[in-house]
């Protein structure tokens, strides 16, 4: 059989099985989901050698295949889901509805998987909508109680999106007549100049899926509410969905370079950069872990946005190196926070600290992560950071926009801190006191993701070479790669490993000083043990470091935090709805009133009729 | 009630009525009208005998003939002599009236007879029955001269009564 | 029967304006009755009142000149070109029939209607809305 | 014994007409009868179908008078579809409703079969009929029916919304009457066909004046904004097997009936456009009083006709996708619209809450019919893959076809309002605090085959459409092809 | 000859239209009902004169009916006046 | 305001009604060529007399040529009576059935309706009967002895309809008006089709199955409209339900 | 034969004449007659007899029609005294009162008593119900 049909139906035959198990034998579901995402992912190996399908449906001629590209997402996405299943097994232990839960997860990873196959942009359409609308049923999992209209934010976002996107291939097929994308990219859809909805439309979609402000609004609390190990793979993986669609539709920028397209190119670097600034502020000041990593995650998206729309070589490879390094690390950040969730009961870093003598392993993840995140070689992140600055500064010359890059990922650094002492460093508290290390099967898939990240940083050609092969697929030819290098524009090698480990034994030197240093005048008291002013200690006057981690910064960036997109949004839906609920009243109840309205509409019909049926 | 049980001699009685009434309406002698009025005459008739009693059998004599004959000439004569009355008074509304609800009471005790009497009261001249409970007839009276009950009965019944007493009995 | 062709002529406007007009004017005076009147008997007399209009304008469309009803009784057996249009009346006595099942059911609406909200007025009779 | 169209209303007016004498011999006559007289309409339906897409069209004269001289039923791919589609619509929402109907005492079930099996036939009627008048006759059938069913519970408030209903509804047989009377006086025939052969000859004031007639008449029984006043009421007060029926037959027969009548008598211009633009505002205006609703069967109903608004505007915009995207959707609402109203009515009945309210948590008590409730809501909405979207698709690839990008944008605008509340819905079911822990009503056997097979056929069409595209292909091709109607019914002559 | 019809066509005609008059005036329900009573009592003799007048039989089961329906009418109207329906 | 709004669409219907029905205008001859038949109206006008041997045309179409429609109105109409017993039937706890305080009837009244019933009665068979040959028909017959059912029941408040004898007339009667049509289906192939043997003109057996047919709607008309006119007045209003 | 004819002919046209006279008597009646009474007792009679006599002019006229005429004419006769003597009983207890000069009033006490009556039992009714509930 077909790799693609097989894992389509192993998916497929696993969510129903598992949703209907659950009512069965709960303890099965779970398993039962590992084993179809297992069995599913074991088809990768048959992967490379597929040939396309091609069917008709529905008067639609639908056509499924790889290409490198496609490969390139595809095990993002199959490895990343298989080891957040791994994980759910132990994390969703003893939680409702877990047939619920797994059925969506498989009809996600589902949905994700055929999106990437899709060659054509019905199928790619319908496999986007199915992912939508299943990780939809995740989101609520947990958000409902919470915030009932979270759920509701994310699907209006998508549908947004997703009818952007259908209106523009609805569209492709009217000026192109064709469905294929390889047929259709060819003949310049995503070209400027001839229909500039088109582009404009699916990057619309692609952008609110990658949480691109302004239209992020719905990514902050759909990361953080939803069940961890789920958000792992939304963020992990899901939000690359946007990013390959907007390769498909920067691809034909890269093979044009079309001036028309510089501008748009230009929008888009610009809202990736602003999200990955803004997105960084809102992290700082998150009391909550998995909030923080939300809004790091949205700024993640932010750089890879930022790295695709420059549209050089050095750009592109940044960004799906950078693609990859944040599944993995994200990934890890979210199983890590799903882990203190699942043993210290919450992620309220106001809460909880030092866990670092409980939970050893899962602090080794977080800070391998956390070192990824920021940049410290020799992790990976570090490479990707580095040739997106090497693809701005030196390929597109956009030196603003390094200046806000480089702000960003200096500010990550402070949130990336709070988040390992929040809940690792510092004191233990009364609380914690009988927390225990996370159980092995949410322990392995995160060390396998924290040696990934710690791999490819050492030898990021592991990346660059499927990466280098994509990227033929979007037209840059001849990407030279070594092992632990890679060529910038002048053709020279950038030795990524010598640089690397400079800059890490400068951050061994400063972490090492900074953590003896604030050794020696730590005075071990209970964070709220604050008797000895003299005061009662009150309910919002938690005066504790942990609350006011970084004071003086947001008294500083006040004017950026009371400028609230969120709010905007916000009204403009209540308002909405205010005139939704006036307008209905129209429906008066009166059956006489309804009688009026025909009499009237005939009679306005009457007066018009010659107008209006010539 | 004067409903009565069902009895042979009434059945055909009334059928022969019915009959007459289908003959009337269709005015044609063709077989089949026949055929298709006696059928139909049987079916009426079995359903509406209990109920249909205006005339008994026994009523008709070649002297209750001739009685009808003579009620008849005597309400035309009660009639013409009403509407010239009512014609008068339209014309000339300013004719002195005393209307009044008058009584008196009936000696007929026969449905019927008493339906004939009330209708013929009606159409004379001034007068309108009103409600009929048991023997007393309340009559609408456009120009009240007495309200002695005797006079009363005398003034409009009695000539009707006289010949409907012949007919029907007390 | 010459003298009835004859006055036919003469005030064929007149007439004509006698018949389409008492017709639309029943509709009209259903309508407002229908629109205007609260008590829901009276709209319902209404709608009789606007069917009526229809039907009388459907039996008026069907008369030719001096026709007369299309029955081919004894002595008429010929006359078929006297005769009026036949589909219309015939059209008609469904709509009457339809038109008074209509009726009645909304007869037996307004008793229920009038059990269940004590009043018949029609403004006071909206718990279903918006 | 040859299977003609004129078996769909013999056989029910047989039954109907029997069933007061058969339940004084069987009790639970009333009952049983419906379900095989409709199930024999299905089967008629598929032998018919078969019949009509060999020789192309069935035409049955009446009373043995050629049309247009006599009325005649005709059956085209286009009819033939939608009557198969209303005949096993109407056969499953019996076997829905069969245990159902043991709630209601004693005689009154004989009345409700009655009229929910005449509601079905008169609407079968509407269809296949080819004569003006008759058509009329078998909309009023559909009437009374409906607004007797509407009114059918007494302690709700349905005598209300049944008046309402029946007030529109006469205006409407008022308006289609005055219409019907023109277009006879103009072209001496009442035969569809023959009328539309004629119709170039009638000037064109009459015309468009009878035109409007029939736009307002039909437009109240198509729903159509500001024509539907009556349509909410009536869909939240009917019992819900009923409100099933007006969602999957009597609105389709409504739709068909106009356009029917636009699109093979009248050839006028600017009734696209009306179309595409009292649409939208249909739609619109529905969605718009659904996102707010507070009680689940009246928001089900304003869904309804939003779903009739789209209809409408993908037969207005009138080519042959489009009316295949039309079809299709009439399709897709009769069956998704009908899953929503069995599996709410289970709702309603199990917390006894009519208000969105008694959604919260019944995904406990009722997994399975919670899970279709769902996958209905999903499917209507349009999410891939199920049967709603592929309709959506095409009516939107055919708006496009017309350059029509403000109509795709304000569709798919519109459709965000729709999903903002059926989500909800959702959401309640599965995530709402519950508060009742007593005894569950679970469905019973019946209902859940019934149910069940919607959603098969939800999922099956939505994951592949080519079951049924082919039909509904050649019955958007029949619709359109008005001079082959023509020829094929008076060639005869 | 036909001028004598004529002109009872005529009386009947002014008659039918004061008796519609009443109906229209009023003032009480019974008052209407006796204009209407008197209407079609006007009525049938109408029919059987048109029926005279074209020389069609038919007109005369048309009074015939009209009879009894106003009849029937008047009494059902009666017994609405008396609350007694 | 309202009012003259409302004033103002009336009027705007009623202008256009007189506007384009100037256009047809009163009396005009519209019915077709006679002859050679072009219109429906002409052809029913010839083939009433000579095939079917029906005397009124307008029977004929009714039963014959547009049967189809009328087995729609007895429909309606048995759908009306159904809907209206749905709406108002009485449950056993809604106890209406204490002692009705009644006002008694006109004892005049009561003895003339005795008598006048068989009449009507007859003369409602007459008229469905002759419905191919006078104006009548089972519509009009059937209203007819419906208003007989009437006059009893409102001069009679206990007047029994025989409820039960009403079902199985009503329900033969359509059954039987069902089955000619499908006797027209099997003998001739086309349902409602009428008989070869029509018999002549003006004879009371004339029209084939049309009288016939006119008897079903007859006696079907008859019940129902007793039936509905039963329902509606032992419904009491003003009581709450 | 002619000249029968011809007498039946004028005879019916005097009658048809007289009828319509009477008719339009009766109609003018109905419309000047200040009370319901009144208008009663003008229109019942006069409208009756007119009725009654056109459709006898005709049938003299017409002679082959005679016999259903008759029936219309007897229809008439019972009917028409029926219907006027319905609505004056309705009307009157339904409290609408005649004109009187000097109240002559036979009728009101036993109205009155039948009330009386109907009320006694309408509380027995209600005595009842209470009982049953
Ligand atoms: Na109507
Ligand atoms: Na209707």
């Amino acid at each position: 059989m077909n790799p693609i049909i097989s894992i389509l139906l192993i998916l497929f035959a696993g969510s129903v099985l598992a949703f209907g198990i659950d009512s069965i034998n709960r303890k099965w579901t779970g398993w039962i989901a590992f084993i179809s995402m297992l069995l599913a992912a074991l088809n990768l190996f048959y992967l490379a050698q597929t040939s396309d399908l091609v069917f008709s449906l529905g008067g639609v001629s639908l056509k499924w295949g790889f290409s490198s590209l496609r490969l390139y997402f595809v095990y993002i996405i199959l490895i990343l889901s298989l080891l957040s299943f791994l994980y759910s097994i132990d994390y969703m232990k003893g939680k409702a509805r877990l047939g619920y839960f797994y059925g969506a997860f498989l009809l996600t990873v589902l949905g994700m998987f055929g999106v990437v196959i899709s060659k054509d942009f019905v199928s790619f359409f319908i496999f986007w909508e199915i992912m939508t609308w299943s990780s939809f049923l995740l989101i609520i999992y947990n958000a409902y109680y919470k915030v009932k209209t979270q759920g509701l934010k994310y699907m209006i976002f998508s549908a947004i999106g997703a009818y952007a996107m259908l209106t523009a291939i609805v569209f492709i097929y009217h000026y192109y007549g064709t469905f294929d994308i390889a047929v259709a990219i060819k003949g310049g859809v995503f070209s400027f100049e001839n229909h500039i909805f088109i582009p404009l439309f699916f990057a619309l979609g692609f952008a609110i899926k990658a949480a691109i402000m302004p239209f992020h609004i719905w990514a902050p609390s759909a990361y953080a509410d939803s069940p961890m190990s789920f958000t792992a793979v939304f963020s992990g993986a899901m939000s690359k969905m946007g990013v390959f669609g907007l390769l498909l539709v920067l691809a034909t920028y890269y093979a044009l370079h079309n001036p028309d397209a510089y501008v748009f190119s230009q929008i888009l670097a610009w809202l990736g950069g602003i999200t990955a600034a803004m997105a960084t502020i809102y992290a700082l000041i998150q009391t909550d872990a998995k909030r923080l990593l939300a809004y790091s995650s949205i700024s993640q998206l932010g750089y890879i946005v930022v790295a695709l729309s420059t549209g050089t070589k050095l750009g592109v490879m940044a960004a799906l190196y950078l693609a990859v390094l944040h599944a993995v690390f994200k990934g890890a950040l979210f199983m890590v926070a799903g882990a203190v969730e699942k043993q210290a009961g919450t992620t309220d870093m106001t809460k909880i600290s030092g866990l670092i003598r409980k939970m050893p392993w899962t602090f080794f993840v977080a800070l391998v992560s956390v070192i990824a995140l920021t940049g410290i070689p020799p992790v990976g992140g570090f490479v990707g950071k580095w040739l997106l600055y090497e693809a701005l500064i030196t390929e597109s010359n956009n030196y603003f926009l390094v200046i806000v890059i480089f702000f960003s990922s200096t500010a990550a650094f402070l949130y990336a801190y709070r988040f390992l002492f929040g809940l690792f460093l510092g004191q233990e508290e009364k609380e914690t006191e009988n927390v225990k290390e996370a159980p092995i099967k949410m322990l392995i898939p995160m060390l396998i993701l924290a040696i990934v990240a710690i791999v490819t940083g050492i030898m990021p050609g592991l990346i660059f070479k499927p990466a280098a092969v994509a990227m033929q697929e979007i037209g840059f030819e001849n990407v030279n790669w070594q092992m632990t290098a890679l060529s910038n524009v002048w053709g020279n090698q950038t030795d990524l490993s010598i640089i690397g480990m400079f800059i890490a034994a400068v951050f061994v030197l400063i972490f090492t000083f900074l953590t003896f240093k604030g050794k020696k005048n730590t005075r071990f008291v209970g964070t709220k043990d604050i008797s000895s002013s003299g005061e009662l200690w009150q309910e919002g006057e938690n005066w504790t470091f942990q609350q006011d981690f970084y004071k003086p910064f947001e008294r500083a960036a006040a004017p950026l935090y009371k400028y609230k997109m969120n709010k905007i949004w916000e009204d403009l839906g209540n308002a909405l709805e205010a005139f939704f609920n006036f307008f209905r009243r129209i429906y008066t109840g009166n059956g006489q009133t309804y009688a009026l309205y025909v009499i009237g509409f005939l009679a306005l019909l009457l007066l018009f009729k010659d107008y209006i049926f010539k | 009630m004067t409903s009565k049980s069902f009895s042979t001699g009434r059945f055909l009685y009334t059928f022969i009525i019915i009959f007459l009434i289908w003959y009337a309406f269709t005015t044609s002698l063709q077989p089949a009208e026949i055929i298709v009025g006696i059928l139909l005459s049987l079916i009426v008739a079995y359903i509406t005998v209990v109920n249909f009693n205006c005339c008994d059998p026994v009523l008709i004599t070649p002297s209750h003939i001739i009685y009808f004959i003579q009620y008849f000439f005597v309400f035309l004569m009660a009639l013409v002599k009403a509407n010239f009355d009512v014609a008068r008074r339209v014309v000339n509304p300013k004719l002195p009236i005393n209307p009044g609800i008058v009584s008196f009471e009936t000696k007929l005790n026969n449905d019927f007879a008493k339906m004939v009497l009330a209708n013929s009261i009606t159409l004379t001249p001034g007068t309108l029955t009103i409600d009929v409970i048991d023997n007393r007839f309340f009559v609408h009276w456009i120009d009240v001269t007495t309200e002695n009950k005797e006079e009363i009965y005398k003034e409009i019944a009695e000539p009707f009564e006289k010949v409907l007493l012949k007919i029907y009995g007390s | 029967m010459n003298e009835f062709n004859e006055l036919f002529i003469k005030y064929k406007d007149l007439i004509t304006l006698a018949v389409y007009g008492t017709a639309i004017m029943l509709i009209i005076i259903g309508l407002y009755a229908v629109l205007l009147k609260k008590h829901l008997v009276k709209i319902v007399i209404g709608l009789s009142i606007i069917d009526a209009g229809v039907h009388l304008l459907f039996v008026a469309v069907g008369y030719i000149q001096t026709g007369t009803a299309p029955i081919f009784s004894p002595g008429y057996e010929n006359a078929a070109d006297k005769m009026v249009d036949p589909v219309p009346q015939a059209l008609v006595l469904t709509a009457i029939v339809i038109g008074f099942a209509v009726t009645a059911l909304a007869l037996s609406l307004v008793i229920r209607l009038y059990k269940h909200h004590h009043t018949a007025n029609i403004e006071q009779i909206k718990s279903l809305k918006w | 014994m040859v299977i003609s169209p004129v078996h769909y209303i013999v056989a029910p007016l047989l039954a109907a007409f029997a069933i007061p004498l058969l339940s004084k011999i069987y009790k639970d006559a009333a009952r049983v009868v419906p379900g095989i007289v409709l199930f024999y309409n299905v089967i008629i339906s598929f032998v018919l179908m078969k019949q009509v897409l060999k020789q192309g069209m069935i035409n049955e004269v009446i009373a043995g008078w050629q049309p247009p001289w006599g009325i005649n039923l005709v059956l085209t791919p286009f009819t033939g579809f939608l009557a198969a589609m209303i005949s096993v619509m109407g056969f499953i929402i019996w076997l829905y409703g069969f245990r159902f109907k043991r709630t209601l005492k004693g005689g009154v079930v004989k009345y409700y079969e009655i009229l929910q099996m005449m509601m079905i036939a008169g609407s079968i009627g509407v269809i296949i009929t080819g004569d003006l008048f008759n058509m009329f006759v078998f909309i009023e059938i559909v009437g009374i029916t409906a607004y007797s069913l509407t009114a059918f519970y007494r302690d709700r408030n349905g005598a209300e919304a049944g008046f309402k209903y029946l007030l529109l509804g006469s205006l409407a047989s008022t308006f289609l009457l005055l219409a019907i009377l023109l277009i006879y006086t103009q072209t001496g025939t009442l035969n569809m066909a023959q009328i539309a052969e004629r119709m170039p000859e009638v000037s064109s004031g009459i015309k468009i004046t009878a035109l409007v007639f029939f736009l307002i008449a039909l437009g109240i029984e198509a729903e159509m904004f500001p024509l539907n006043g009556w349509a909410p009421d009536a869909y939240e007060q009917a019992p819900s097997p009923t409100s099933a029926t007006f969602a999957a037959v009597v609105s389709i027969a409504g739709v068909y009936a106009l356009v029917r009548i636009l699109f093979t008598l009248f050839d006028v211009a600017g009734v696209h456009q009306y179309l595409i633009v009292m649409g939208f505002v249909t739609m619109l205006v529905a969605e718009i009083a659904a996102v707010s609703q507070k009680n689940l069967k009246r928001m089900l109903a304003y869904s309804s006709i939003g779903q009739v608004g789209l209809v409408l505007i993908a037969f207005g915009v009138g080519s042959p996708l489009a009316v295949f995207g039309a079809l299709f959707l009439m399709l897709n609402h009769a069956v998704i619209k009908s899953l929503l109203f069995m599996t709410g009515s289970y709702f309603i009945y199990n917390s006894g809450e009519k208000r969105l309210e008694g959604l919260n948590g019944m995904h406990k008590r009722l997994p399975y019919v919670s899970a279709l409730f769902s996958l209905a809501a999903f499917a209507i909405i349009g999410f891939p893959p199920f049967s709603g979207f592929w309709s959506k698709f095409y009516i939107l690839i055919a708006a496009s076809d017309q350059k029509m990008i403000f109509l795709i944008i304000g569709i798919l605008l519109v459709t965000i309002i729709e999903l903002v509340y059926y989500l909800r819905s959702v959401g309640r079911i599965y995530f709402a605090k519950e508060e009742m822990q007593d005894i569950a009503h679970k469905p019973s056997v019946n209902a859940l085959i019934a149910m069940s097979f919607l959603a098969l056929f939800i999922i099956i069409i939505g994951i592949y459409p080519d079951i049924i595209t082919g039909y509904i292909n050649q019955a958007a091709a029949a619709l359109l092809d008005k001079t082959h109607y023509v020829q094929q019914i008076l060639g005869s002559k | 000859m036909n001028i004598i019809i004529y002109i009872s066509i005529v009386l009947i005609s002014i008659g039918s239209f004061l008796a519609f008059m009443r109906f229209v005036k009023g003032p009480t329900a019974a008052d209407r009902a006796i204009a209407l009573d008197t209407l079609s009592v006007i009525g049938i003799a109408g029919l059987v004169l048109l029926g005279y007048l074209f020389k069609r039989y038919i007109y005369i089961d048309l009074a015939l009916v009209y009879a009894v329906l106003g009849f029937i009418g008047i009494i059902v109207i009666a017994r609405y006046i008396e609350k007694a329906l | 305001m309202k009012r003259y709004i409302i004033f103002l669409f009336i009027a705007v219907l009623g202008w256009t009604l007189a506007q384009t029905f100037r256009a047809i205008p009163f009396g005009a001859d519209r019915r077709g060529n006679l002859d050679q038949p072009d219109r429906v109206a002409a052809f029913y006008l010839k083939e009433s007399p000579e095939t079917l041997q029906t005397a009124n045309s307008i029977t004929a179409i009714v039963v014959n040529f547009r049967g189809f429609d009328t087995l729609g109105e007895v429909t309606v109409l048995f759908l009306a009576a159904t809907g209206l017993a749905s709406i108002l039937y009485r449950k056993e706890e809604d106890d209406e059935t204490e002692e009705r305080i009644t006002l008694i009837s006109s004892s005049l009244v009561r003895t003339g309706a005795k008598i006048l019933f068989p009449l009507i009665l007859l003369l409602g068979i007459y008229v469905f009967i002759h419905g191919h040959l006078t104006p009548g028909g089972g519509f009009q017959g059937g209203a007819i002895i419906a208003t007989g059912f009437l006059l009893m029941l409102i001069t009679y408040k206990r007047f029994d309809t025989n409820h039960n004898l009403m079902v199985w007339l009503e329900s033969l009667a359509g059954l039987a008006f069902v089955a000619t049509g499908l006797y027209g289906l099997f003998t001739y192939g086309s349902f409602l089709q009428n008989t070869h043997s029509v018999g002549t003109l003006n004879d009371l057996i004339s029209g084939g199955l049309i009288p016939l047919i006119y008897i079903f709607i007859g006696i079907k008309v008859g019940t129902e409209l007793t039936n509905i006119l039963d329902i509606l007045l032992k419904i009491k209003p003003g009581k709450q339900s | 034969m002619d000249t029968l004819n011809n007498i039946l002919t004028y005879l019916g046209l005097g009658f048809v004449l007289l009828g319509s006279i009477f008719l339009f008597l009766g109609a003018l009646g109905i419309y000047r007659m200040p009370d319901l009474y009144n208008r009663l007792q003008a229109g019942t009679k006069a409208s009756t007899l007119g009725a009654m006599s056109v459709v006898l002019g005709v049938g003299l006229m017409q002679p082959s029609w005679m016999i259903k005429l008759i029936v219309i004419i007897l229809f008439i006769g019972i009917s028409n005294p029926l219907s006027s003597h319905a609505l004056a009983r309705a009307s009157y207890r339904r409290g609408i009162r005649p004109f009187f000069k000097k109240k002559i009033d036979a009728y009101e006490q036993e109205v009155e008593r039948e009330k009386q009556q109907r009320k006694k039992n309408q509380i027995k009714v209600e005595k009842v119900k209470e009982v049953a509930d």
